[in-house]
C-alpha cells in the first residue's frame, strides 16, 4: 500500500510538447542577434563592452538573488536574465561608461525582477524599468549619443581607446556625439523651429530604416529588428497582436497630427523608424510576464503602448518614450487581464451561460 | 476673536444639523452581527469550540476572542464564510481542528442506549440491548457519546480517506 | 434535412498521435483466460453496486453478480464461468491506490455462457423496453466517461433530440481501440447506432470521425450505405475533439450552454464503444463483460489492441502483447492526456479502460516545474476559452472563488494547457486539487446543514417529550391528589 | 481649453498621489482589493469635489470678508469631516458591502491629506470657483485612477512569490515608487 506513494505522484497529462522556458528565451536572443551584431559594427568596441558588461551584470545579479533566496543557482540557465540584460543593452547609449552598465544590469534584475520573487512574478518590464530609472537619474549619460563609427573606419576607436572610454579614463572625443532625430525634433518644436526643415536638411528615411543613424546600441536598424521580430512571429514565440496594434496606433496618431501640421509634428514614417519603436513593438511590449494574456487584451495593450508613446513624444518632456509607454501599459495589464477574459465555451462575454437551449422537453 | 468663535460655532451647528438630517434620511437598520454569525453556526451546541453553546461562540467570535476556525463540524467552508463576514485574514489563523467521526467498537458495546440518548444530532442508531452504530453522515464529532459510554467503546477519529473523497493534493510547483 | 457547416472549435492542441504503434494491427481476440478475475464494485459514475453472489458460489459467464446500487450505478456480470473466491478490498485501479471492494472470481477454464435469452428484432420493441435491457446489461460510457448508458438514453428520451452524434473521434494519442473497432466491426456499430436512434427517436445521426482515420471512415461509410439517416462525417484532427462539448461544436456549430447538458440543445453523444456494447446487448442479450483495450507505449514489446474480459489484471494483457521490454516511467489507464496512473500492474481492467499504456521517460517528458512566465500558451490552447494560468495561481493560494471565476467551473480537465506549458506546471493537478477541495467544502456545508436540521428536530422532540411528561405528571398528580382527597373524605 | 488643460494636468502630469505624494494612506490601506479600491476612489471623488467646492465658498464668503483666514485649516477640516460623515451615511445605506470592505478607511478620508491638500492648494493657487472645482475633480480622478491601477498591481503581487523580506507593505511601497517613476514620463507635458 505504501510503495506506490513513493512514486512521484502527478496528475495527467503524461505527455508534453517539447517547449521549455529556456528554449523560448534563447529563441528571442537569437532573433536579437543580427541587430546586435550590426550595433557592434556601427559603434565599435565600446558598444561591445557596454553590451557584455550589462549582460554579465544581469546574470551575476540573477545568480546572487537566487542564492540569497536559497534557490538553485542553476536556474540562471533559463536564460531569462541574459535576455533582460540583452534587451537593456540594446536600448542603452552605445558608449555607456562601466558604472552605468553595471548599475543598469543590477537594477533591472534586482529591483525589476527579484523584489517580486523572480521570473514571472514582476509587474513591470525589468529592462525598461532600469532604462527609465537611469534616464531620470543620469539624464546626461543616458542621452549621450555618438555618431556612427563603423568598425574599420578611420574614426572608430581602437581597443585601448575603447577601454579608456568605457572605464571613463578618457572622455569621448569632441564632435563624436550629437542629437538623435527625435531629440532634435523635440528641440525644434520647443524652440519654435520647423521640423520639416530640420528633417529635410539632416535626415533620411531610408537610412533611418536600415540603421545608418545614431541611436541606442541595438535600436538603430529597424530593418534587422523587424526581421528578427518576424522570425519570432513565424516560430510562434510571440503573437501578432501587440506589435501590430502598437505600430498601427503609432502610425495612425502620428499620421493624424502630421496632417494637421507638417511644421510642428514629425512624419509618421520617422516615428516608426526612429528610436526603439520596432524593438519595443516586437521584443519589449511582447514580454510575456507583463503583457495581457487574452487576444483582445493584447490588442488594447499594444494600441495603448503606441498611443502613450506618441503622446509623450509629441508633447512630453522626453523625445524617446517607448520605455515610459510600455511601463505605463504594464501597470494597466492586471486590470486589462481582469476585465478582458476570453469568452468561455457555453458562456457569453459577461460569463453568464448562453441561452440557446433549443430542445423542447418531451412530456 | 469673537467673530471667529461665532463663525466656528455657527458652522458647527449648521453642519451638525445637516448631518443629523442626513442620518435620518439614510438611516439603516442592521441585523446585529452576532445573530448573523449564530445563524451560520451548526447549532448542535456540541461544545467542541470550548464554549458552552453556539450562541456563546458566536459572541466570542464577533468580539474576536474566539478564532473563526474553532468550529470543527462547520469545517473549512464555515471558516471561510465567517472570515469574510467578520473581515478576518484567513492566513492569520492557525491550523483548524480536524472534524472527527465517532465509531463504536461493536465487540464491546452492550447496547445500553446512553450514547444514543446523548447524541445531539440523532446520529446513533440502535435499540436497547442491541449494538449501536454511528451514521457518519450525521455525526459532528462532538464526543458527547464518548463521554457517557460506560464501556469506553467509542472512539473519535478523523474521517478516513476513501475513493469517494480522495483528490489530488496541491502540487508543490512554483 | 440540412447540415450545418463545420465550425472549427477554439483552442486545442496537436500532440504527437503515436497511433501508428497499433493502428495497423488487428484486435487480438483470443487472449488466454485469466486465472482470477477482479471486479471492483465501482466501475461507473454512481454508488457501488451491491453483490448478488456469495463467496463459494458458482457463476456462469454473463451471470449477474452485482446489482446497480442507485440511479447512476450499473450492474456487473461475471466475465467468465468459475467460482467466487472472495469479496474483499483490492488495490483500486486509481491513482490514489486506495482499496476498493471487488468480487474475485476464479475461472474454471470452461468459459461457459449462461443461457442467453433469444431476442426478437430489437427495432420492433418499444424504446423503454430497450433502455431497460441496456440497463440490465450494465453498459456504461465506454469512452472513459463511465456514465450509465441507460440513464443517458432515458434522459435523451425526455428531450427532442435532433442530432445523435456517434463519437468516433478518439483524439487521445496512442489509443486506437475505437479506430480498430470501427474498422473491424463496422456492421455491428451501424446496427447499434440504429437501435440507439430508435430508442431516442433522433432526427438525424452523424458518426463523427477525426480525419486521421480514413480506413475507419471508409468502413463505416460502406456499412452505413444501406441505411439512410446515418451520415459518416470527418472532423478535424485536434485534441480534444473526442470531448463531447468540442465534438458537438465541431459537428453542429452549437455550444452547450454552461451548466446545461447536450440534451438541452437537442444533441446526444455516444461513444462507438458504447454503441458496440449496446448492439451486443440488444441483438444477442450479452451483457458488458469485455471491451477493446489499446495496449501501447514505448515499453510494450508488441503493442496491440486486445479484446479483454473486464476484470483481467493488466499484467496479463500486457503479457499477451509480448510483455514489457523496460520498466515504464508511467503505467497508465486511458490515454496520456486524461488517463490516470495505476498503482500496480496487477490492477484489473474495468469498463472504462480505453487503454493501458506503459510509457518511457522520454515519452512522458516530465520536468521539474518552474514559475509561470505568463506566456499565455495555455490560454491559446484551452478548448473551453478559459484562463488556466490564473486558475492555477488562484488555486495555489486556495482562492477558489476567483479560480472559478477564471474558468475552473467550466474546466473539462483535458490537459491541453499542461501539455503546452513551457514551465511544465502541473496545471491539471491544480485544478483537480481545487475541484476536490471545493467538493469537500460543499459536502461539509451540506453536512452542517443536515446536522443542524437534525439538532432542531431533536430539540423539538425533546421539548415535546418533556411537555408530554410534564402533562402526564400533572395528570398523575391530579389523580393522586384527588385520590388523597377522596381518601381523606372517606376517613372523615 | 484652459480648464481642460488644468484637468489633464491634475489627472496625469501632476498626479496628486504619484507626483505630489498626497493621500498615500488609503493608497496603501485599501488597494489590496480592486472593488474596494474602486469604491474608495468613488467615495474620495465625492468628498474631494464637494469639499473643494465648500472650502472655496467658506474661504471667499466667510474667511476673507471677516478677515479670519487664520481659521482656514480648522474650518476646512470641519467641512471635510462633515462631508465624510455624510458620505459614510450614504455608502452605508446604498452599499453595505462596500461599507464593510472600506471599513475604517471610509471615516479616515477625513484625514486623507489629499482632501485637505486640494482645499489648501486651491487657496494658494488662487483658483476661481470653477477652477477649484476642476482642480478638485481632476485630483480626485487622478487619485481614483492610481488607486485602481495600484489595486490591480497589488492583486497580482499578492499571487507572486515575493521574498519574505519584501512581502506585504515593502513591495507595495517599492511598486508605488516605480509607478511614480512611470508617471514621470508625463512630466513636461503642460
Amino acid at each position: 500500500m505504501n510503495a506506490h506513494n513513493e512514486v512521484a505522484h502527478r496528475a495527467a497529462p503524461y505527455a508534453h510538447d517539447r517547449s521549455s522556458v529556456n528554449r523560448i528565451m534563447l529563441q528571442v536572443c537569437l532573433a536579437l542577434t543580427p541587430a546586435t551584431l550590426y550595433g557592434f559594427y556601427l559603434f565599435g568596441i565600446p558598444a561591445l563592452l557596454t553590451f557584455l558588461s550589462i549582460c554579465l551584470a544581469a546574470i551575476a545579479t540573477e545568480a546572487l538573488c537566487l542564492w540569497l533566496q536559497g534557490q538553485s543557482i542553476t536556474r540562471v540557465q533559463d536564460a531569462s536574465a541574459l535576455l533582460t540584460g540583452w534587451l537593456l543593452a540594446m536600448s542603452m547609449p552605445p558608449w555607456s561608461p562601466w558604472w552605468l552598465c553595471l548599475g543598469a544590469g543590477f537594477f533591472a534584475i534586482a529591483i525589476g525582477k527579484h523584489i517580486y520573487g523572480g521570473i514571472g512574478q514582476n509587474v513591470f518590464n525589468p529592462a525598461m524599468l532600469a532604462r527609465v530609472a537611469l534616464l531620470i537619474s543620469f539624464p546626461v549619460h543616458m542621452t549621450t549619443w555618438v555618431h556612427i563609427h563603423p568598425l574599420g573606419s578611420e574614426s572608430a576607436p581602437g581597443l585601448f581607446q575603447s577601454l579608456g572610454i568605457f572605464l571613463q579614463l578618457q572622455p569621448i572625443p569632441d564632435g563624436y556625439t550629437g542629437a538623435t532625430l527625435l531629440g532634435a525634433a523635440k528641440a525644434a518644436a520647443n524652440g519654435g523651429g520647423s521640423i520639416a526643415e530640420l528633417v529635410a536638411t539632416d535626415y533620411s528615411l531610408a537610412q533611418a530604416f536600415v540603421g545608418q543613424t545614431m541611436g541606442s546600441l541595438g535600436e538603430t536598424s529597424e530593418l534587422l529588428v523587424l526581421a528578427g521580430g518576424l522570425w519570432l512571429l513565424k516560430n510562434r514565440v510571440i503573437s501578432w497582436h501587440i506589435p501590430v496594434a502598437m505600430l498601427v496606433s503609432t502610425l495612425l496618431l502620428a499620421g493624424l497630427f502630421y496632417m494637421v501640421s507638417h511644421e510642428q509634428y514629425l512624419s509618421p514614417w520617422y516615428h516608426l523608424t526612429s528610436g526603439g519603436v520596432m524593438l519595443g513593438a516586437f521584443f519589449i511590449a511582447t514580454d510575456y510576464v507583463t503583457s495581457p494574456s487574452s487576444a483582445t487584451g493584447k490588442l488594447i495593450f499594444g494600441a495603448g503602448c503606441g498611443a502613450v508613446m506618441y503622446v509623450i513624444r509629441a508633447w512630453g518632456g522626453f523625445p524617446e518614450a517607448v520605455g515610459f509607454a510600455v511601463l505605463f501599459m504594464n501597470a494597466l495589464t492586471p486590470l486589462i487581464d481582469r476585465i478582458l477574459k476570453p469568452r468561455a465555451y457555453g458562456r457569453d462575454h459577461r460569463g453568464n451561460p448562453i441561452k440557446n437551449v433549443s430542445a423542447r422537453k418531451v412530456s | 476673536m469673537f467673530v471667529a468663535t461665532l463663525v466656528l460655532t455657527a458652522l458647527g451647528l449648521l453642519l451638525g444639523w445637516l448631518l443629523g438630517l442626513a442620518a435620518k434620511v439614510f438611516a439603516v437598520e442592521e441585523n446585529p452581527i452576532v445573530n448573523e454569525v449564530e445563524a451560520l453556526l451548526p447549532g448542535s451546541q456540541c461544545g467542541q469550540c470550548g464554549f458552552p453553546g453556539c450562541s456563546a461562540a458566536a459572541e466570542a467570535m464577533v468580539e474576536g476572542t474566539a478564532a473563526v476556525n474553532c468550529c470543527p463540524p462547520g469545517g473549512r467552508a464555515l471558516t471561510e464564510t465567517l472570515a469574510e463576514l467578520l473581515n478576518v485574514d484567513l492566513n492569520s489563523l492557525g491550523d483548524a481542528p480536524v472534524p472527527q467521526l465517532a465509531t463504536i467498537d461493536d465487540t464491546l458495546c452492550t447496547g445500553c442506549t446512553k450514547c444514543y440518548k446523548a447524541c445531539p444530532t440523532d446520529a446513533i442508531v440502535g435499540a436497547t440491548r442491541q449494538i449501536h452504530a454511528v451514521i457518519s453522515k450525521a455525526c459532528t464529532g462532538c464526543s458527547k457519546c464518548k463521554d457517557v459510554c460506560p464501556e469506553d467503546c467509542i472512539s473519535l477519529n478523523p474521517e478516513p480517506v476513501t475513493l469517494n473523497n480522495w483528490h489530488w493534493t496541491k502540487p508543490e510547483a512554483a | 434535412m440540412f447540415s450545418l457547416p463545420i465550425r472549427g472549435s477554439r483552442g486545442g492542441v496537436h500532440p504527437e498521435t503515436k497511433k501508428d504503434l497499433t493502428a495497423e494491427r488487428s484486435i487480438l481476440t483470443q487472449l488466454p483466460l485469466p486465472k482470477k478475475i477482479y471486479l471492483p464494485l465501482s466501475q461507473h459514475a454512481g454508488v457501488e453496486s451491491r453483490p448478488q453472489v456469495q463467496v463459494g458460489d458458482k457463476v456462469l459467464k454473463g451471470q449477474l453478480v452485482a446489482r446497480s446500487g442507485g440511479s447512476l450505478s450499473a450492474n456487473l456480470h461475471a466475465p467468465t464461468s468459475g467460482t467466487v473466491v472472495a469479496i474483499e478490498p483490492i488495490v483500486a485501479p486509481h491513482p490514489s491506490g486506495l482499496p476498493a471492494v471487488a468480487i474475485v472470481i476464479e475461472s474454471d477454464g470452461e468459459d461457459q455462457w449462461m443461457e442467453l435469452p433469444t431476442l426478437d428484432d430489437p427495432l420492433a420493441l418499444s424504446p423503454d423496453e430497450l433502455a431497460d435491457r441496456v440497463e440490465e446489461a450494465g453498459i456504461v460510457g465506454m469512452g472513459g466517461a463511465i456514465f450509465p448508458a441507460a440513464v443517458k438514453l432515458r434522459q435523451g428520451r425526455r428531450f427532442e433530440i435532433k442530432t445523435l452524434i456517434i463519437n468516433g473521434s478518439e483524439c487521445e494519442p496512442y489509443l486506437t481501440c475505437d479506430d480498430r473497432l470501427m474498422q473491424e466491426r463496422a456492421e455491428a456499430i451501424i446496427d447499434g447506432t440504429r437501435m440507439i436512434r430508435h430508442i431516442i427517436e433522433a432526427y438525424e445521426v452523424i458518426i463523427a470521425i477525426e480525419d486521421n482515420k480514413p480506413d475507419a471512415t471508409a468502413a463505416l461509410r460502406k456499412a452505413a450505405a444501406g441505411h439512410g439517416m446515418i451520415e459518416v462525417r470527418n472532423v478535424p484532427t485536434q485534441y480534444p475533439m473526442g470531448s463531447a462539448k468540442q465534438l458537438i461544436q465541431a459537428v453542429t456549430g452549437k455550444e452547450v450552454p454552461a451548466g446545461a447538458r447536450s440534451n438541452d440543445i437537442g444533441v446526444l453523444v455516444h461513444n462507438v464503444g458504447t454503441v458496440f456494447a449496446i448492439h451486443q446487448a440488444l441483438r444477442f442479450g450479452r451483457p458488458l463483460i469485455s471491451r477493446i483495450v489499446t495496449v501501447s507505449g514505448g515499453c510494450v514489446k508488441s503493442p496491440h489492441n486486445v479484446e479483454a474480459l473486464i476484470g483481467t489484471p493488466v499484467r496479463e494483457i500486457i503479457q499477451a502483447c509480448g510483455g514489457l521490454n523496460n520498466t515504464p516511467a508511467r503505467l497508465l489507464m486511458g490515454g496520456p492526456m486524461m488517463g490516470q496512473i495505476i498503482p500496480s500492474i496487477d490492477s484489473p481492467v474495468i469498463k472504462g479502460t480505453t487503454g493501458v499504456l506503459a510509457l518511457t521517460k522520454q515519452e512522458v517528458n516530465e520536468h521539474v516545474p518552474s514559475p509561470c512566465i505568463r506566456c499565455s500558451r495555455c490560454v491559446d490552447a484551452c478548448p473551453m476559452g478559459l484562463v488556466p494560468l490564473e486558475m492555477a495561481k488562484h488555486s495555489k493560494v486556495d482562492d477558489f472563488d476567483n479560480a472559478q471565476e477564471y474558468g475552473l467551473r467550466d474546466c473539462i480537465l483535458c490537459g491541453s494547457c499542461a501539455y503546452v506549458c513551457p514551465s511544465h506546471i502541473p496545471l491539471v493537478q491544480f485544478f483537480e486539487y481545487a475541484k476536490g477541495e471545493m467538493k469537500e467544502r460543499r459536502n461539509s456545508e451540506s453536512k452542517s446543514e443536515y446536522t443542524k436540521r437534525l439538532t432542531e428536530q431533536r430539540n423539538e422532540r425533546v421539548e415535546r417529550e418533556k411537555a408530554a411528561k410534564l402533562a402526564a405528571k400533572k395528570a398523575k398528580k391530579k389523580k393522586t391528589s384527588r385520590k388523597a382527597e377522596s381518601e381523606e373524605s372517606a376517613e372523615s | 481649453m484652459d480648464y481642460l488643460l488644468l484637468f489633464i494636468s491634475t489627472v496625469l502630469v501632476n498626479n496628486i498621489v504619484l507626483v505630489k505624494f498626497l493621500g498615500l494612506c488609503p493608497l496603501m490601506g485599501v488597494s489590496n482589493n480592486l472593488s474596494a479600491a474602486f469604491g474608495m476612489g468613488l467615495a474620495t471623488t465625492f468628498v474631494l469635489t464637494l469639499s473643494a467646492l465648500a472650502s472655496w465658498i467658506i474661504e471667499h464668503l466667510l474667511l476673507v470678508p471677516l478677515n479670519i483666514e487664520f481659521l482656514r485649516i480648522l474650518s476646512f477640516i470641519l467641512i471635510i469631516a462633515a462631508v465624510v460623515q455624510f458620505t459614510e451615511a450614504v455608502v452605508r445605506k446604498t452599499s453595505p458591502l462596500l461599507h464593510k470592505n472600506l471599513g475604517v478607511f471610509l471615516p479616515l478620508i477625513t484625514t486623507n491629506c489629499a482632501v485637505l491638500g486640494v482645499a489648501l492648494l486651491n487657496v494658494r493657487e488662487e483658483y476661481s470657483l470653477v477652477q477649484s472645482l476642476v482642480f478638485g475633480m481632476g485630483s480626485a480622478l487622478g487619485f481614483s485612477i492610481v488607486m485602481v491601477i495600484f489595486a490591480g498591481l497589488r492583486e497580482r503581487i499578492a499571487l507572486a512569490n515575493v521574498p519574505e523580506t519584501f512581502a506585504g507593505t515593502p513591495v507595495s511601497l517599492i511598486t508605488a515608487g516605480l509607478l511614480s517613476l512611470v508617471f514621470m514620463g508625463f512630466s513636461g507635458m503642460i
